[in-house]
């Protein structure tokens, strides 16, 4: 039976002010995944500083190659372990696990990233691109330094927004917004997931959040991830790992 | 080489192996069936379950502390007859001791959960979960009480037939009036620890990490505390032990056996990894042979100490 | 970029930073007179002290936990004769303020060890060992139980002018009880936590780790389990808390003082690195600055809980 | 005002069978140490799987170099985390701690090493040597795989022993001793040096040994490593990292 597969990083990237790229090479995995789908990453050598894994999306999926890649930024012990790691390393990665983003034919997909929230919409946007769908990518960060991948992403279709105006579009993603019925699709900051909820809450369009819920486990058994989601049965504390981690917008009970 | 027993009997109860799943560290069971083969492990024990259906804290409920975690999901749960009718047929499949975890925020509740499921055949034994906050009582538990131990357990052992495992919180003074009061009342044995009461909080927001304000510690961190109230409870009480707390490794089951405990249950383990007990009980046997162990029967309570 | 205020008030204790040097973890100070300025840290308590010098437990003593240690020191002390005749003189050359942390057998040796020192006017307070384990009580120690906490405090108020310091043992069921009954026995502050007992096994030979099978738990470990027990007896006294637990980074000392310490202790950090406390110090400064606060008096029990 | 000292491994050698060296460069280090001194050794990198620092002898000395070696045996997670570090990674060093051997001109000096307890007469040799003074090294092990520096060492003077005899000659150390009036010195299991001890209880030789006792801080704040020791007061628990690690094997109380 699957469980954590160990997995060799075959090539790092270091992007600077905290945010690292680690590439994996399966083809089991990068042929199953869809954006959305998200890892449990732990380091299970003496070495590790932490004892729980954390949870990762996928990033880029380089298909012909069989390569994968995680995109992150360090912000506590879990994240700087694995930024400080090597070329050559194992770490233990368990997935694709989670639901993904959906994709329709028939309207035109707003995806919206806020800073390291970019990671589902890198392999998103060359999908729905390969597929002839029309979409644009409204990528957000509070400056320059929080602005990746720009030559691999489809600059005609970008939107490139900064907090202080030091790279594309100066403001909050939110002043970037279309009305009109869209499938809107987005990764980032709650607070910002909650407001792009908001613009759309009286419109045709659908949105389509991807929650970044504290886990534990991954695998649902801890009930560690619940968040307050609308149901059929009422209110539920729903486990983000198992329904989600993509929720419709509306099903969530968004804090005060 | 020869080839090591591990099979262990806790009272009536035989485990296959020494190794069993906590409860609310392995959900019902087939959150892990596409993990592992359910029939391998020692013995299964399910989330623990109120009467009714139940919401739980508000998030955040977990926080990783070091060499731990700080957890207050607050015993979200299906209730009684979902899980009757849900968790019971899935457990047909697999012939693994099954033991049911047992919430209640009053007396009368434990009873009315062990009512409900006394007549359900595939459940084992029931575990008691007495560290459940009781809402009566302002929030103390029972088990911080010998004298509510002992009459939730007498209460359940005159209304069920089956195996009462007493389940002990470790955040009290005298953990060996408690064991003696759980075996007065008739406990066939006694698990323990649950949890550890913690907190941890976040210095930018000011915020406790959890929701909830308090948690309960789990993982090797309370390893060492653990070890020694399975001792102390050993040496109290003659119904067997199972030990828990902090068991990650081969290693550690020995550990808690030596110490005491006629078997162990893994908790933050399984969350770490949903492999983590099949890991371990694979690992036990060539263990047992590098330490020429033949038996783990043989091995339960042999600390040597003095000399 | 302001120039943070870390000085702190315990009662009428005023300490350069929140940052005092645990009992049993430092030595008697001297030890450490090569590594680091004496005064420069807060404040210093130094190892427990009986009447009579006191040899302590048989080796071996320690072992490493997950992220913690465990000790079985048994007090071994030079007794308070030679305190005053080898340690008081040594402490002249400082200013740093210096607590004496008494240890007791019985309610009376306590008094004797106050009564003996109380005339040395370089001590600045008695920090209260309540964890000693009573010979005559069965080896159960003071503080887990309220009379006996209320009854020792009170009788050191009684003949001494100095503040007093109770220091509690984490091993008890409600704090919150034991905590009040120091308060109302005169204690002009409280610390903790003391060690978790704890245990370990070596599988290989079956024996304890620590010669005394039973030891006390330090170190990162127990830091949740600490600070929630800090909070506790914040909410539940109003008498100024001091917290122990963990402490290894200037973060952990802001974690304490947000949930109630008014100043906090440094144990197993000082036995990693005889500079761990210095480091700390130099630290609290731009980490404050980093997260926008003025004075740590400020932030003492500033913990936002709800909403 | 000294505390640990961040050094670099500029070299590490592993001699298999679980035995390792790491080398250091710091010249006020190796101008100062003398055999039988000791170090506590931490990494305080987030890869750490052990807080405590460790306790280890001094092994070889390079002084016109300026290099110092540290000679270990894997027994546990902490020396298991040093074995697995490489050349450039940094660990921190606090000494040369402790007391040290006794020489002495006019008597011939005995040194019995059991396995790791190697280390401090690697240096020590070379220094009695250079000072022209008599000695003779019993250095033994279980096989051939516990003995290593045999180039390293004088052959004139050194005596080989393993208990499977697949090296040198086949006993225990201990009947390789001669009786007579020497300065014996001895680091080892216990159970060696006390079997040295009572060899030579009741002749003109002294017997010091280095007692490994468990340490926690290797500063004497945590009167953690004492043992049972007699005194000018009487049978005292001394701080061995204090008073030791080198004792006269008559103060010892040895254990039954
Ligand atoms: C489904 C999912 C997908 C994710 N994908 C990515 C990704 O592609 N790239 C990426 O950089 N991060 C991603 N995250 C977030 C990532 O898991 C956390 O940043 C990481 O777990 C932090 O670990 P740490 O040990 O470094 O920090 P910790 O020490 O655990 O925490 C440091 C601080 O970060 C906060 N924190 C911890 N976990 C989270 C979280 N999940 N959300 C918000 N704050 C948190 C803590 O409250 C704490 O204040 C994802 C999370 C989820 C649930
Ligand atoms: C003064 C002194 C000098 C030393 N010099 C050397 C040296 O040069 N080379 C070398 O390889 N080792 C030396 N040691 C021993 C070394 O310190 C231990 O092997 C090491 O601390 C073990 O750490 P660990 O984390 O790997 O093992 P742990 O996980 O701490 O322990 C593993 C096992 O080893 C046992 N153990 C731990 N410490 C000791 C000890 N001090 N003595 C005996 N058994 C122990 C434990 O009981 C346990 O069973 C010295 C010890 C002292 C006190
Ligand atoms: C997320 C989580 C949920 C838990 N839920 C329960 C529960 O429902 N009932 C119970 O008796 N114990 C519960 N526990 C306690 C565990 O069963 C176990 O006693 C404890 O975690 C210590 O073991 P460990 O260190 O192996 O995790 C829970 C623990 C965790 C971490
Ligand atoms: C080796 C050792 C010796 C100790 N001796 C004493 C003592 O004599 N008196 C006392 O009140 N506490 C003693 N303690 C407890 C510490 O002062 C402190 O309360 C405890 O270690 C928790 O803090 P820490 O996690 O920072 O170490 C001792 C702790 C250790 C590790
Ligand atoms: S993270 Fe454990 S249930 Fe979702
Ligand atoms: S190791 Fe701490 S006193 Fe010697």
């Amino acid at each position: 039976m699957k469980g954590y597969k160990k997995l060799r990083i075959i090539d790092k990237k270091e992007w600077g002010s905290g945010y690292f790229s680690l590439f994996f090479k399966d083809s089991e995995i990068s042929d199953s995944v869809f954006p959305g789908n998200f890892f449990m990453i732990k380091d299970s050598s003496l070495r590790s500083p932490v004892i729980l894994p954390r949870p990762f999306s996928i990033a880029r999926v380089f298909k012909d190659k069989g390569v994968f890649e995680i995109f992150f930024q360090v912000v506590g012990k879990g994240t700087e372990n694995f930024s400080k790691l090597k070329e050559g390393d194992i770490l233990e990665i368990l997935g694709p696990l989670g639901n993904n983003f959906p994709t329709e034919k028939n309207k035109k997909i707003i995806m919206v990233a806020g800073g390291r929230g970019i990671s589902p919409f890198l392999y998103l946007s060359k999908i729905v691109e390969e597929r002839g769908m029309d979409y644009i990518l409204i990528y957000g960060g509070k400056s320059k330094d929080d602005i990746r991948f720009v030559s691999y992403l489809n600059s005609e279709k970008t939107i490139f927004v900064t907090e202080d105006g030091s790279f594309g579009e100066k403001g909050l993603v939110t002043e970037f917004l279309q009305k009109g019925n869209f499938l809107v699709l987005t990764c980032g900051p709650e607070i910002m997931m909650k407001k792009i909820y908001e613009f759309y809450k009286n419109t045709e369009s659908e949105v389509f959040v991807s929650l970044e819920e504290r886990m534990a486990c991954g695998t649902g058994v801890c009930y560690g991830c619940a968040k307050k989601i609308r149901t059929e049965d009422g209110i539920k504390m729903v486990r983000v790992c198992q329904k989600g981690p993509v929720f419709n917008a509306k099903e969530i009970v968004w804090d005060e | 080489m020869s080839n090591p027993n591990i099979k262990t009997k806790v009272a009536n109860l035989e485990f296959k192996n020494p190794v069993i799943f906590a409860s609310g560290t392995s959900g019902y069971g087939y959150e892990l069936e596409k993990y592992i083969d359910l029939n391998q492990i020692g013995g299964f024990i399910s989330k623990g379950i109120y009467y009714n259906p139940r919401m739980g804290n508000e998030s955040p409920r977990i926080y990783e502390t070091p060499c731990g975690m700080l957890n207050a999901i607050g015993l979200q749960g299906i209730g009684v007859k979902r899980f009757k009718e849900e968790i019971i047929p899935f457990w047909e499949k697999y012939d693994t001791l099954l033991g049911v975890n047992v919430a209640g925020e009053s007396e009368e509740e434990y009873l009315k959960v062990v009512e409900y499921l006394e007549s359900e055949n595939r459940i084992d034994f029931f575990e008691i979960n007495l560290s459940c906050p009781n809402v009566q009582a302002g929030g103390k538990s029972p088990s911080w009480d010998p004298e509510k131990t002992n009459s939730i357990i007498r209460g359940i052992k005159d209304i069920s037939k089956k195996h009462i495992m007493a389940k002990l919180s470790p955040n009290v003074t005298y953990i060996e009036e408690i064991a003696k009061a759980a075996e007065e009342g008739g406990a066939d044995s006694i698990s323990l620890v649950n949890t550890f009461v913690g907190m941890s909080v976040d210095i930018k927001t000011r915020k406790p990490h959890i929701k909830n304000v308090f948690g309960g510690v789990s993982g090797p961190a309370i390893k060492p505390m653990a070890v020694a109230l399975v001792h102390k409870v050993f040496k109290a009480v003659s119904i067997p032990v199972v030990g828990i707390g902090g068991i990650v490794s081969a290693e550690d089951v020995l550990e808690f056996i030596i110490a005491g405990a006629s078997a162990v249950q893994i908790g933050t383990a399984t969350i770490i990894d949903p492999q983590s007990a099949i890991k371990i009980i694979d690992k036990l046997p060539s263990l047992m042979n590098k330490l020429s162990y033949d038996k783990i029967e043989d091995l339960i309570g042999s600390l040597k100490t003095g000399g």
